[in-house]
């Protein structure tokens, strides 16, 4: 099954990528929720899948039942959760506020830092 | 939204998910649950109450800048692991300590405090933004 | 069960290692929480990045005295929990990173608008601080994450603060390959911990040997494109330049002097390091990369027009020289590469800044339309110069020490093996400090030297000068002015430097201390 | 002592020179003067102890974890050199005190000129390569200063600019040539360097390098142009830098390095090509000038391939005549340019072809001209009369290729001394003519230099025990070794190189004669050629600034996509081609054991995932974006990760809200409109590296994983940490660090949200003006061609 989810996260993996190349930064949004998606799994692949059981010890137990999951990559998985999504935050109200004031979703019409038209450098001493 | 239904019940809501999200959030060190979760609920809430109250009166309600919030459940989770410092432990090293009050034993430890610094960290940035974005919604 | 916690009290002296990004958490928390009171805020700011300043010399210090000094946090033993872990590299990093950082402070006394404060440019500085300190100090690779994205998202709300157009436009490309870049370095970790199965950096070093190597060097070369990213690496180095000169000029100069040093260290510590075993198949990439970035750097500078952009392709050609230490490997290299980027904190923040008081005085941000400042502003125009030599490697200043360590590491290289592609960048470190001669000493003659702006030389264009008020000559002019006296004074006595740039390498090719300091138990307690 | 006075001195004179010369006026060039004297006293007291292979050295720690030291050491060679640097340099400062008189940058520029007076003596005197860098790296940067020292002119920057540029080469070379000595001795200091260096493989590259310093330096051709447009600086700067000082730095280095790296044909052949070309080139350059300084400039480069051609001959008395060479050129080419500054100064033009007459009001000067032009002619018995034999009896031998390099000195020589006679006496002699300004005497601090020169030259020749005994002999003697030869110093009017200077003196007249002929030939020659190293310079120079332009409008052209495709294609390439080469690919096809719900689960993230990237409407793709990520916190759930199922759960909520929320307001472009040919590369691009990543990821699996880690954390999660929740307490406890950071970065997220949302309503309130794009289309039609 690993690599069941293995091969997923890599559709994910095209399809946000796909979406990043997009010159609309709504799709390109889109695409970073996405490839936090595709990491995830990754993630949760790489430190090998088992079912169903949680990484918890029950009643009095003092560890989790025998084949739990691995516990580590949920831990990394649940910050990496949190900071992408922190940063999708940002990310979305920045767009927001590129639409608002560049009057443009299209990244190719975002040209004030690098001008499309840049001045020739002088050709002087 | 703004139906009189929604307003009356918004903030019977949004007491329920907070006590609800301050439960998810105790329990988190034995079961699923924690500070996150907890904070996300709470975050929820505020945003509910926020829509159908409109911002400003959630933030008189919460009387400090939602994300002073944040900057307390730092400051807390920061203490939290700083805590150690006078007992020769490394930073962040659980402390755990038992009080007596009327015969209840209640544990605390410094992993909690810290979870609660978590909780308040999302509980304050999420409601800060979800409330700035309401007001940008009414002012346009 | 208390095999499982570390076996002794630690000393507290080893909370130094951990203090400079707890400094900067709780000190940028505190702003937050007082948020209302804006009057303390610089204060406040001040006077934590000076405590983090001081307890990273006293770290450094340490370091001197005992070697690597680790703390394992939650007292749990590693490579369980999460190590900090502090050589001569990392820690003298950090305290230049504090450094820079008080000294930008100092100069955004300067001009900030009210609304910045607001909006919490002091906080976001700290907090910036913590994520660099953080990075250069973790000894655990997913720690190491953690602190990237708090130096990034920062990084982000610095950027866009004020939210000008330029600005808006420069953070969404910045911020979408920056992020990307981090993405990558997760997408390396889940892979690392898939194949060895662990984190922690010292424990890293012991278990590559025994991975796989095919899949280890594919996660190496995902590294390299990460931190390569981040250090802004030719061909991935795109974001600096849209980006680096759309805030205002104190937070470009913040930015310019940590961001891409973060990357740059990230690079030493993993491959020259950690997996040293996975370089035979990069190496050439390597080369070819700091080949790229020595000579497109300072030709960007050379045709630029916007000053602080023409700024951004200086940065981008030390980063070439960087890479061409590593590359080149070896003690020489890798001290070049270490003193490099100390000297380019200092140099570069300085340039910045500077560039800053530029634009103030002219009131313009192109070159074209600048001019007359020899004149009407000597003592800019002395440090400017001065800057720029230090840039281009003239001595005595800063940067002909690194720049000295990489021509002999290349010769050294080549005259072993011949290796053709180390003679290649023995000559792109040479072309570069020409390079960056020709285009640094034309900006000067630009700004400087030509009376008026491009294509009207008249006495009378001095005239739409504006002198520096106050604020700008005492924090603005006198911070830049201590900076490029450190810029000079290092140059002059260089022993500090290159002795530093010598236990750094020393560090980086034998981890043994590192690995011994970390204190890495011998199975499974 | 005499180090110290001599070069850390001047730098500390130069900090204070320009607020002296707030101060005292002009008389901080008196200062200057006194500095510069200092040093010459000093090491005049020194020199009685310097012979043969006797010195003196000084070191001093600087990077001792390097083993790096700053050393210096005075020997002959080094001794001759600073003599005439401080020596001259004494007289420089008290001309240029009276010469900028009221300029408002004199300040700057006494600082400059003293700041390089200590450089060339840094050359002149150290011992370690480094620090020989160093100076010369100095006099490069303070020669750029003092030749744009007139800033406001375009001639003088590009001047300054073009000085800079060569010299720079040339300092890279130099540097490269130390690290590579270096290499081979294993030292930094040049005199504990072992013997010569042929043997070595890199010994080529070595030659190669000095040379390419010297050269670029010493201004031979082909990097010889920078020199005559140095002339742009003030006249106290050309009499100084570029004629007896700095411009000399090369022909010194080739001295120094003689010991070394002589006497290989590769050396020898190299320098007398080189040499012989300069000295030919400047010899008919000088004739093309009208300009005194520029007749002077050009006979300078001439002077310098002399100076090669005689090194690359290297015999004993070709080195004798050198050193006699060097010093008699110094004294009287010094002196002529304050000659040339003072008619400058007291005629208003140094037009050589409008001046005339003037004998009479500027009597010294003419004096002082006559003197200095005596030396340049090499009459007996100055100083260069004895260089001229010395070099003449050095070739007079039966081999073709000395009689050709005779050939090359003797018409050398003979046009040198047409210009002597030309800047001597053209300008005085004849009728007065009339001047821009009413000729007048300049005053005496500005005569005293070119006098003292001159005076000096003549003495000099009836002092043989200082010109041989402590310029020359010392010198040769460092150079050939404790060996040398006696210098050959005699009035013999029968020998071959007296015959020769007879032919020489014939050719110096007849070319004096036709020199105004000559000159109008010369030049048409030029207008009609219509290319000259200059206007070389010039291409290349915008060549490149042209072709920075081109790579970077190719690289930075501002186009998002492009440069995220980049680093995709990065991923990819990363991800696959270490698998690819080093054999790592997963071999077999593994079994795929999904249970049906699983199936499902997998199915319907894959349809969201393809809902999301085909959705026609933006609301439909974020509400796919929502199914897909349901799907994957299911997936979380059902491999035991309830914890990471809930949050994914709240997040994927949390975003679709605020995506819709923030969406709606937008009026953006409902569907993706990519052409053709950028859906399929950037399909392509996606299917690669996505799948790149994929074989890396299976390439991983093939290994079992180490579960250390999470048997410790299995372990004692409960019993020491006093938690159930494993992965809670890893989150709050084993790796709580991490999530201070993370909750960290949570927080400035919130506060760069809010910044940017406070933004957006103060441009609401208060739209800025200038800042705002002009107003873009609202309607698309074609937009994404």
């Amino acid at each position: 099954m690993d690599y069941a989810i293995a091969a997923l996260s890599g559709v994910f993996f095209v399809a946000a990528i796909y979406l990043l190349l997009a010159r609309s930064l709504i799709r390109m949004l889109l695409g970073l929720a996405l490839i936090g998606n595709a990491v995830n799994l990754l993630i949760l692949v790489a430190g090998r899948l088992t079912r169903v059981v949680p990484p918890i010890a029950l009643g009095h137990a003092d560890t989790p039942a025998a084949g739990a999951a691995n516990p580590l990559p949920q831990a990394l998985i649940l910050t990496a959760i949190v900071i992408g999504f922190a940063m999708f935050c940002f990310l979305l109200v920045l767009a927001y506020r590129a639409y608002q004031s560049l009057e443009a979703d299209d990244t190719d019409r975002m040209r004030v830092a690098e001008p499309r038209h840049r001045p020739k450098p002088p050709m002087s001493y | 939204m703004n139906t009189l239904i929604f307003r009356t019940v918004a903030p019977l809501l949004t007491v329920v998910m907070l006590v609800f999200s301050v439960f998810v959030l105790l329990r988190g060190h034995n079961e699923p649950g924690g500070g996150f979760i907890g904070g996300l609920i709470a975050a929820a809430a505020i945003a509910i109450y926020g829509i159908a109250s409109g911002p400003m009166a959630v933030r008189r309600a919460m009387r400090a800048p939602p994300l002073s919030f944040a900057g307390a459940g730092v400051l807390l989770a920061a203490l939290a692991g700083l805590l150690s410092l006078p007992f020769d432990v490394p930073f962040l090293t659980g402390l755990w300590a038992n009080i007596d009050i009327d015969d209840t034993k209640v544990a605390i430890s410094t992993p909690m405090v810290f979870d609660i610094g978590v909780y308040f960290v999302v509980f304050g940035t999420i409601s800060a933004i979800a409330l700035g974005l309401e007001d940008e919604e009414g002012e346009d | 069960m208390t095999g499982v916690l570390q076996p002794s009290a630690i000393a507290t002296t080893d909370w130094l290692v951990i203090l400079p990004v707890i400094l900067a958490l709780c000190g940028a928390a505190v702003l937050v929480v007082l948020s209302s009171v804006r009057d303390l805020s610089w204060g406040l700011a001040i006077g934590v990045a000076a405590a983090i300043a001081i307890v990273d010399v006293a770290l450094v210090l340490r370091v001197l005295d005992v070697g690597p000094v680790a703390m394992t946090m939650g007292n749990w033993l590693p490579p369980f929990g999460i190590s900090f872990v502090a050589d001569v590299a990392g820690a003298t990093f950090a305290l230049a990173a504090a450094v820079v950082v008080l000294v930008l402070l100092v100069y955004l006394r300067m001009d900030l608008p009210d609304r910045a404060r607001r909006d919490g440019v002091h906080p976001l500085i700290l907090l910036l601080l913590a994520g660099v300190s953080g990075s250069f100090l973790t000894g655990d690779l997913f720690n190491l994450y953690v602190w990237f994205e708090l130096t990034l998202i920062s990084s982000f709300g610095l950027m866009a603060l004020g939210g000008r157009n330029i600005q808006l436009d420069g953070t969404v490309k910045y911020g979408f390959l920056n992020f990307l870049a981090t993405t990558f370095f997760l997408i390396a970790l889940g892979l690392i911990y898939g194949l060895v199965g662990t984190l922690n950096m010292a424990d890293v070093i012991g278990a590559a040997p025994t991975a796989n190597p095919a899949a280890l060097t594919g996660i190496a070369a995902l590294l390299l494109l990460a931190f390569g990213m981040k250090a802004a690496a030719f061909p991935v180095n795109a974001w600096l330049p849209a980006s680096y000169h759309a805030p205002p000029p104190g937070i470009s100069a913040l930015l310019a002097g940590l961001l891409t040093k973060v990357g740059v260290y990230a690079l030493l510590r993993a491959l020259a390091m950690i997996l040293p075993g996975s370089r035979d198949l990069l190496d050439p990439v390597l080369a070819i990369a700091a080949i790229g970035t020595l000579l497109l750097g300072p030709l960007g500078a050379l045709a630029e027009t916007n000053l602080r952009r023409a700024l951004g392709f200086l940065v981008i050609g030390g980063i070439g020289a960087c890479l061409a230490g590593l590359a080149l490997d070896g003690e020489a290299g890798l001290a070049g590469a270490s003193t490099y980027v100390l000297h380019a904190m200092l140099t570069i923040t300085a340039l910045y800044m500077l560039a800053g008081l530029v634009e103030a005085v002219t009131g313009e941000t192109s070159t074209r339309a600048m001019g007359g400042l020899y004149a009407a502003q000597p003592l800019l125009a002395v440090l400017f110069f001065v800057l720029v030599l230090a840039v281009a490697g003239v001595p005595p200043f800063l940067g002909f020490w690194p720049k000295l360590l990489l021509v002999e590491a290349g010769i050294g290289r080549w005259s072993a093996g011949a290796d053709g592609l180390a003679l290649a960048l023995w000559i792109a470190v040479l072309a570069n400090a020409l390079l960056t001669l020709i285009a640094g000493t034309r900006l000067w003659a630009h700004v400087f030297w030509r009376t008026g702006r491009e294509g009207v030389e008249a006495e009378a264009a001095t005239a739409d000068l504006r002198p520096l008020d106050a604020s700008q000559r005492w924090f603005g002019l006198g911070s830049v002015a201590v900076l490029t006296g450190l810029v000079a004074a290092l140059g002059l006595v260089p022993e500090p430097l290159m002795a530093f740039g010598r236990l750094a390498a020393a560090g980086l090719l034998d981890p043994a201390a590192y690995i011994a300091a970390t204190g890495l138990p011998e199975g499974m307690p | 002592m005499t180090v110290a006075a001599c070069i850390v001195l001047p730098f500390v004179t130069a900090a204070l020179l320009p607020l002296l010369h707030r101060l005292l006026g002009d008389y901080a060039g008196w200062i200057a003067a006194l500095v510069a004297a200092t040093g010459f006293v000093a090491l005049l007291a020194v020199a009685p102890g310097i012979h043969g292979s006797e010195s003196m050295a000084v070191a001093m720690p600087w990077v001792p974890s390097w083993g790096i030291e700053l050393s210096f050491l005075i020997d002959g060679l080094s001794l001759t050199f600073a003599l005439a640097i401080s020596g001259i340099g004494a007289l420089i400062f008290l001309y240029a005190s009276r010469y900028l008189h009221g300029h408002h940058h004199q300040g700057r520029f006494l600082a400059f000129l003293m700041a390089f007076m200590g450089a060339m003596q840094g050359v002149v005197l150290a011992d370690s390569l480094l620090a020989l860098y160093l100076f010369w790296e100095l006099t490069s940067v303070t020669s750029f200063l003092l030749i744009g020292f007139d800033h406001t002119r375009p001639a003088a920057r590009r001047a300054a600019v073009q000085a800079l540029v060569v010299t720079g080469l040339g300092g890279l070379a130099l540097l490269a040539a130390g690290v590579v000595m270096h290499q081979l001795g294993g030292q930094w200091e040049l005199s504990g360097v072992a013997g010569p260096l042929a043997d070595s493989a890199l010994y080529p590259l070595l030659v190669g390098l000095v040379l390419l310093a010297a050269f670029t330096k010493s201004a031979q051709v082909p990097f010889h142009f920078w020199l005559p447009n140095a002339m742009e600086a003030p006249t106290p700067v050309s009499a100084y830098l570029h004629s007896a000082t700095m411009v000399q730095a090369g022909v010194y280095l080739v001295l120094r390095m003689t010991p070394h790296l002589g006497g290989e044909p590769l050396w020898n052949t190299t320098l007398m090509l080189f040499g012989g070309a300069t000295l030919l080139w400047g010899a008919v350059a000088a004739i093309k000038q009208t300009d005194l300084k520029q007749l002077l400039a050009q006979t300078t480069l001439a002077s310098l391939g002399l100076l090669m051609l005689l090194a690359g001959i290297g015999t004993e008395l070709a080195i004798t005549g050198a050193m006699l060479y060097f010093v008699a050129h110094a004294l009287y080419k010094a002196g002529l340019f304050l000659v040339a500054g003072a008619i400058d100064h007291g005629a208003g033009t140094r037009d050589v072809t409008v001046l005339g007459g003037l004998r009479d009001p500027m009597t010294l000067t003419f004096i002082a001209a006559l003197l200095g032009g005596a030396a340049m002619l090499g009459l007996p018995p100055l100083a260069g009369f004895f260089a001229k034999e010395e070099m003449y009896a050095a070739l007079v031998s039966a081999s073709w290729g000395d009689a050709l390099a005779l050939a090359v000195l003797v018409a050398g020589n003979g046009v040198l001394g047409a210009v002597a006679l030309v800047v001597a006496l053209k300008p005085f002699l004849g009728q007065l003519q009339p001047t821009p300004i009413a000729p007048h005497e300049a005053p005496p601090t500005m005569l005293a230099g070119p006098l003292l020169l001159g005076l000096t030259g003549a003495a000099l020749a009836f002092a043989p025990d200082v010109l041989l005994g402590i310029l020359v002999a010392p010198a040769t003697a460092v150079i050939l070794g404790e060996a040398a030869h006696a210098p050959y110093l005699s009035l013999n009017f029968l020998s071959p190189a007296f015959l020769l200077s007879l032919l020489t003196w014939a050719v110096a007249a007849l070319v004096w004669h036709r020199f105004d002929a000559l000159r109008v030939r010369l030049v048409e020659f030029d207008r009609r050629l219509g290319w000259s190293f200059d206007k070389g310079f010039d291409a290349l120079y915008f060549g490149l600034v042209n072709l920075a332009d081109q790579v970077t409008r190719l690289l930075h052209h501002g186009r998002l996509e492009f440069y995220l495709l980049v680093a995709f294609v990065g991923l990819g390439l990363a991800a696959l081609v270490p698998l690819l080469v080093m054999g790592g690919m997963p071999g077999r096809w593994p079994e795929v054991d999904l249970t049906f719900y699983e199936w499902g689960v997998v199915l319907i993230a894959l349809i969201g995932l393809l809902t999301v990237v085909a959705a026609r409407t933006r609301l439909f793709a974020i509400l796919a974006l929502g199914v897909q990520g349901v799907a994957v916190a299911t997936l979380f759930l059902l491999f035991g990760a309830p914890d990471l199922s809930f949050t994914q759960f709240m997040v994927e909520i949390l975003s679709v809200v605020i995506l819709a929320l923030v969406m709606t307001r937008l009026n953006l472009e409902p569907t993706d409109k990519r052409p053709l040919e950028d859906w399929a590369r950037d399909g392509a691009v996606a299917l690669f590296a996505g799948s790149a990543v994929t074989m890396l990821l299976f390439a991983v699996l093939e290994g079992s994983l180490d579960p250390r880690l999470s048997d410790f954390f299995n372990a004692y999660s409960a019993p020491v940490a006093h938690g159930h929740n494993v992965v809670n307490v890893i989150l709050v406890d084993f790796r709580g660090l991490d999530t201070l950071g993370e909750i960290s970065v949570v927080m400035t997220a919130g506060i760069a949200v809010l910044a940017l949302i406070r933004g957006a309503r103060r441009l609401r309130s208060a739209p800025p003006a200038a800042d705002k794009p002009a107003p873009r289309r609202r309607t698309r039609k074609g937009a994404s061609a």
